[in-house]
């Protein structure tokens, strides 16, 4: 571990930011100045522009490029939305405050610059991304989502009010929020040897309940549902900054089996952006062959969820490691899913006691 | 044993015992029946001669008959041509008989309209009907007339000469039907107001039961051509005509029968095809075999370089006269029409005319308002069925950026010597694929011509826009960036607004 | 200045130039028509007989006609009445002429399907028509005919006279047409499938161009009773009707003229009547004034005392035979059938036959399977537009718990001296308030039957399931609460599942 | 503050609820060896039996009771998931391990007792409510929502492993999750002398930031969304056992104002359970009015909101109060809405700086 060196990294990390913004305003400035309608270059994030990396294990943009420019209509407006965007994040910044997506989406009014929707303004802050390389949590904006972390790890804090205040991560058995203080600190000290991600609330509490952080030293976080970016963010640091293996369990069906491909090597969505990632993670399960091998209570996949395991099939991500392939021609064929809980057919500590050292072990 | 017994009826009986099939299936459907056909014959009375036509309709109360149904009594006058003495008995007291047989377009394809009418009153009321005519010479003769179902022949129970000393010149048509005016009304007005809309040269009067009057006045005194009588296309022609024609033919060689029998078929033509069936250009008509006429019927079919009919022997509305009537009855902010060129089906020539009207009193009712038209005769009923509204469903309007929710009217109009009628009672039209093929390029065309009225319109608009949008944002980004560049003051952007100003069209 | 032709054109003429009315739309149809025009009319020749019928149908290649339409030829043969020889030319070559003109329910209420089928074979390949018939006397007669259309004439081409020695009775039929027999295919043998399923007791065999045989035995050998000839009903007469039978009447007053020419008019009913019209029974009917036969039918319309027609005049199915008809050609799990007592519109007398079928062979498609007949004919076509297609839409189904994805086909068969078709193509029913309230009633009492065989069907499997529930359940309450008590072992509960078997019905 | 005596009642509900679940077992078992169908009374939650009442400031069940009889076989599978759900919760609550809804639909199939769904298994946790009169978080079943708290309190954990131990809420500044293990911890100690209730996170955030908690002697609670039972209790008790007001901040819509009156007066479905209400608390805003007064940007009230204030209209919890009424008729008459966020368009720390201090005085 090297607390000191992180440390810095977070305060660093924000200087830049605050000097990215300011030269994307000076370099606005400078062309209206001399008479040119100001323009912005940006790598294209359409479909096209969008490429799997097996070096980085993800989702890149290829080397297409768009310019916005304020000589043309339709650009006009996002092009002052952007700039717009740029001063709020400007501010927020360097007042160390935060703000959620509808905060951007509503102070817009102050400045005349009302957007149609929340979609157009998420869509500007991707843009603002994009810009300049950084993601929104950069910038201090974060979406609702909340999810939690639990195990022992004392982290350090760098917001206002808690600078260098410490926490360890087992005082509140409820778990512990992934909010903006959690996502900004630095780590201090861990006794923990691996990560253990789960997709559902219910099966995190039985963690906690059943002392899965002692008996298998592991950082428990709860992803509830999809990840955040904030906690992908996250779990790739524990990933790299700590060294430990990360193991995500979610339920028995493509979307899970997606929940834990998002933490591993990203969304096609955030093609833009790094560090997002965590490439050496492991879906752990609930694998379709454990639904056979455990003889889980199931549902049928219905159409919807047949259609997508034909999207994912052909997806470059899952073309990686065989297992994926196996898995979802396992889907196919069972024509069932199963979720976490499930285990719970064999009594509530089962999956502690016999399945997860057995998954573990499996996929080590 | 069980006994059958045969016998003979006449047409007209026939038609009495089966009147559902020429539209009067009730005393409602009926008594519609009867004034659409005697207007219809009145508008061609007066056409025949190129007249602007001046109808006057009046229907009125004579008792009741049922709990639902009353005794009415109709008369209709025009200004036509009227009805040469001779032949008044036979024209309006005897079935199938009349002038509508020959190939030229009527409205009463049928011939069978207005006598059905009549027979109708006579069978619910028994009372004789009236008919008073004129041709413009000196006389006015009035007939009362029954018909004999049985044998099919007029019964004349009283004749009048009277001195034509105005020189008036026309037919009055009056008898008693039974009938339902009530549930009859909304149809008998939106036939008036739709017949207006595609005879904008004739002056319509109605007085109804309660005396109620509407009039619908010419909005021109221009008035199509009228059909001319024509020879039968060779595309159309079986072994019956075949036949029919060399009965009386004068001619020796089949060379100069094909050029005086067929339409549109010269020295040329009839040379070329002649090689092309084989068949020796001085062989006598008269001389063919059954198996020859056959043959000669199939290889007129097969034949591809006979022109197309001409349009002489149909009187289309025309563009501007269409143009006229929609105008008038619907009062739109904007029309577009269309007369597509001849085309036949099964060898009978046709005329599809088209148009689009958009806004002004149009109404937004989540669907468009077509009108069907058929030998300037408005079809109300079975609208479901008929091909122009299959062709209409079927067209992507979506691609002439028009939707069912904008208030828009389509009319769609044939003409043909021969309407593809799939009833005696004209209420819809077969769906024939030339006649889809043509209603839906001509739909085709007069959706370009409301797409470009909308693109235009969209574009004045846009271009008002444009500028406003510069002048909104330019000063925000100079602003913004400025601030954000931590400058005091926003960069000057009054050049570019002036060049956004100079080249004012880029960017739309 | 225009010049008006008048003319009178023969009844085969107006058929001739209007030949879309009757079916004979296009080659397709037009092949589909005649197969069934024909058929029917040997139907109705041997069940006037009551003999089961046995049909042969045979189409056979006779070349191309054009790029989509072949010459075929047709050939029906029957075992029916015959024609007796010196009404064979003009039964098969005149139009309106033949015997089906009478007040009793035949198939060919047109009387025109037959004629119009030769009509349009002579007019496409112009062949003559052979017809071979015997009344099972010592001769069999052949004629070959071809129509004089201009004259409404049958010409004799050629007639033959042979010996009958094994006594055959019947008609064959043969003549060519041009027609597509490839796509009126489906159409033709849904046809043949539907007319074995109301003909129960006929033998079909059709053989196809391609020398394919398909065949429908019957499946019995009972027939209804042929219909028999009736007087019309006082509700149904209008003043031409009345007018024809004061002309052929010999009787010298109101009460004899009553009694002796209406249906299910008696001596008392005819006195009640007159009194209730004010007519005296003396009156001589020769001597009623025009103005007094149109009070006379207002009055018999008026008047609520008539009986309502009898069947007599009727040969409906039977709901014996309709329930032989539909398991022979549906297979199904379940029928329920019902005849409605006879009813009138517009003083026609008609009896509506409904059938409701379940499961078995009857496929599951997410809708009612649905047959149409009318006088043991199949409807096909335009069945949207059919008066029992809108009555099963608008019933509420689940009133008897019968949904749209269960395999269910209903059969609606109207038979009538003269059924409300809405063309004389024979393609659907129009829809009277009369035949809708019928239709509607006999489909709510098969309905009914249906749903008390779910019902039924639903308890028996509900008693099967009960006592599964307390064996299972009863178990298990009594170990949960003995662990949530703290007991060893759980109580016992045989004598609780006992008194289930006794008292068996409860909670049911 | 009396904490001996409070954290003694944690622990005496815990005996009562186990001695209540062994009774309902005890008196089944006897009435079927005495040979009688066994049979069970409780009172009707049908809508008829429901009645509010102003005493409460609460729905109550009234005086009709149904019985679920063994005899009758439409109440012979429901009985026997009663039992069933019955001998769980003792299990769950004796070896004191908590379970989420899903673990109980999940569970039942290692006793044959397959719930059709998860809606049949909820229905009949709640009649076990009714025949107990406890509430499911007393069983140990908790649902998967999660909501939040922070600020000056320090909590005394009940939960196995962490006995006697103590957090105070201040000590994670994205907010301490509101879980099993808080809800069942006593209160030590608080400097706060009041609760805000907060609907969305990005607000409770906002707050946290700003120092609302410090700079107005607040505890933070955010409700997210509709706030979970357990969330609701917790408020609760902040209220009776420390004598804290409680003021509820909404969005301003129907909906908010609903939540706010559920945190106030319970809902219609927990009429079989007290002590989930907080008849004293306020709702502090954004108000109808307040739409008005600030002039902040809206949405138009669509056709389901416009349902739903009828509705309210006639509720008698709206009645108890003008206020109630008052706001309803103005939704009414502007036909707008606005949410919390909407005061970002005067600045992120306008709501602190001058609206929250406005409502909290108006409201007091």
């Amino acid at each position: 571990m090297e607390p000191k060196e992180y440390r810095s990294s977070i305060m660093e990390r924000r200087k830049e930011v605050l000097a990215s913004l300011g030269n994307l305003g000076a370099k606005i400035y400078e062309q209206i100045d001399r008479g040119f309608f100001p323009s912005i270059e940006m790598p294209s994030r359409s479909t096209e522009n969008i490429y799997y990396d097996p070096k980085f294990r993800q989702y890149i943009l290829g080397d297409k490029r768009v310019k916005r420019s304020a000589r043309n209509i339709r650009h006009l407006k996002p092009f002052a939305q952007l700039v717009w965007t740029a001063l709020f994040s400007y501010e927020l910044t360097s007042q160390r405050k935060t703000s959620t997506l509808r905060d951007v989406y509503y102070s817009a009014q102050a400045y005349e610059m009302t957007f149609k929707d929340q979609q157009e303004s998420n869509n500007i802050i991707t843009d603002l991304e994009t810009v300049l390389g950084f993601s929104r949590e950069d910038f201090n904006i974060f979406p609702e989502e909340r999810s939690a972390v639990f195990g022992d790890l004392t982290i350090s804090y760098t917001v206002p009010g808690y600078e260098g205040k410490t926490l360890n991560l087992t005082s509140h058995p409820d778990g512990v929020m992934i909010g903006p203080a959690l996502t900004s600190a630095d780590f201090v000290e861990t006794s923990a040897d691996k990560v253990i991600a789960i997709e559902k609330g219910g099966l995190f509490t039985r963690f906690i309940e059943e002392n899965v952080h002692k008996k298998f030293n592991a950082i428990l976080v709860l992803t509830a549902g999809q990840a955040p970016r904030a906690t992908r963010h996250f779990i790739g640091r524990l990933n790299r900054e700590l060294r430990l293996p990360v193991y995500v369990f979610t339920d028995g069906d493509p979307w899970g089996m997606h929940i834990a491909m998002v933490i591993i090597s990203g969304s096609a969505n955030a093609a833009h952006l790094r560090d997002l990632t965590t490439p050496d993670a492991k879906w752990s399960g609930v694998w379709a062959t454990d639904i056979v091998n455990y003889k889980l209570p199931t549902d049928p996949l219905d159409e919807i969820d047949m259609k997508r395991l034909y999207e994912l099939q052909k997806d470059p991500r899952y073309k990686e490691d065989p297992l994926w392939q196996r898995e979802i021609k396992t889907f196919m064929k069972i024509k069932r899913k199963a979720e976490q809980e499930a285990f719970s057919r064999y009594g509530l500590t089962y999956i502690v006691d016999e399945y997860l050292p057995a998954k573990l072990e499996e996929t080590k | 044993m069980a006994q059958v017994t045969f016998e003979e009826i006449s047409a007209s009986d026939f038609f009495y015992r089966n009147r559902d099939i020429a539209g009067f299936t009730n005393p409602t459907r009926a008594i519609f029946a009867a004034v659409r056909e005697l207007v219809e014959n009145s508008l061609d009375a007066a056409e025949s001669l190129k007249i602007p036509p001046e109808i006057y309709v009046r229907l009125s109360f004579e008792g009741e008959a049922s709990k639902e149904t009353q005794i009415y009594k109709l008369r209709v006058e025009d200004n036509g041509i009227g009805v040469p003495p001779r032949h008044i008995p036979s024209a309006f007291g005897q079935v199938l008989f009349g002038s509508k047989y020959k190939l030229k377009q009527q409205r009463g394809t049928f011939g069978l309209g207005g006598k059905m009418a009549i027979l109708y009153g006579q069978i619910t009321t028994h009372q004789p009907a009236t008919i008073i005519s004129s041709t413009g010479m000196s006389k006015i003769y009035m007939y009362k007339l029954l018909i004999d179902i049985q044998r099919n022949r007029p019964i004349i129970l009283d004749r009048k000469v009277f001195l034509n000393k105005e020189g008036w010149r026309g037919t009055i048509v009056e008898f008693s039907l039974e009938g339902d005016y009530l549930r009859a009304m909304p149809k008998i007005l939106e036939y008036f107001k739709q017949t207006a809309m595609v005879n904008p040269y004739a002056n319509l009067t109605f007085v109804d039961p309660k005396g109620r009057l509407y009039k619908f006045i010419r909005a021109t005194t221009v008035m199509p051509d009228p059909p001319k009588e024509t020879l039968p296309h060779p595309y159309g022609v079986d072994v019956e005509l075949l036949q029919r024609l060399i009965q009386i033919t004068p001619y020796k060689n089949m060379l100069e029968f094909l050029k005086n029998h067929f339409h549109r078929v010269g020295e040329i033509t009839a040379t070329k095809f002649l090689e092309f069936s084989g068949i020796s250009p001085s062989k006598n008509p008269k001389r063919l075999s059954h198996e020859e006429i056959v043959r000669l019927m199939h290889m007129l079919k097969k034949f591809k370089e006979f022109l197309p009919p001409d349009a002489s022997c149909l009187s289309p509305l025309g563009e501007e006269l269409l143009k006229t009537g929609v105008l008038k009855e619907l009062k739109p902010e904007f029309v577009a029409v269309h007369q597509r060129k001849p085309a036949t089906y099964a060898g009978h020539p046709f005329i599809v005319e088209v148009a689009i009207a958009y806004g002004g009193e149009i109404p937004q009712r989540g669907g468009f308002l077509i009108y069907r038209f058929a030998n300037r005769i408005p079809l109300l009923y079975d609208e479901a069925s008929d091909v122009s509204v299959k062709v209409i469903n079927a067209m992507n309007w979506r691609r002439y950026k028009v939707s069912p929710d904008m208030p828009i009217a389509i009319v769609v109009h044939i003409c043909s010597t021969k309407v593809p009628y799939k009833t005696v009672g004209k209420e819809f039209i077969a769906d024939r694929p030339e006649v889809r093929r043509e209603i839906a390029n001509g739909l085709r065309e007069v959706a370009r011509q409301i797409q470009r009225f909308l693109t235009r319109r969209e574009h004045v608009d846009r271009e008002r826009k444009r500028l406003g949008v510069f002048s909104k944002y330019l000063p925000k980004i100079a602003h913004f960036s400025a601030k954000l560049a931590g400058k005091e003051k926003p960069p000057d952007i009054e050049k570019l607004l002036r060049s956004v100003k100079r080249f004012g069209a880029e960017g739309v």
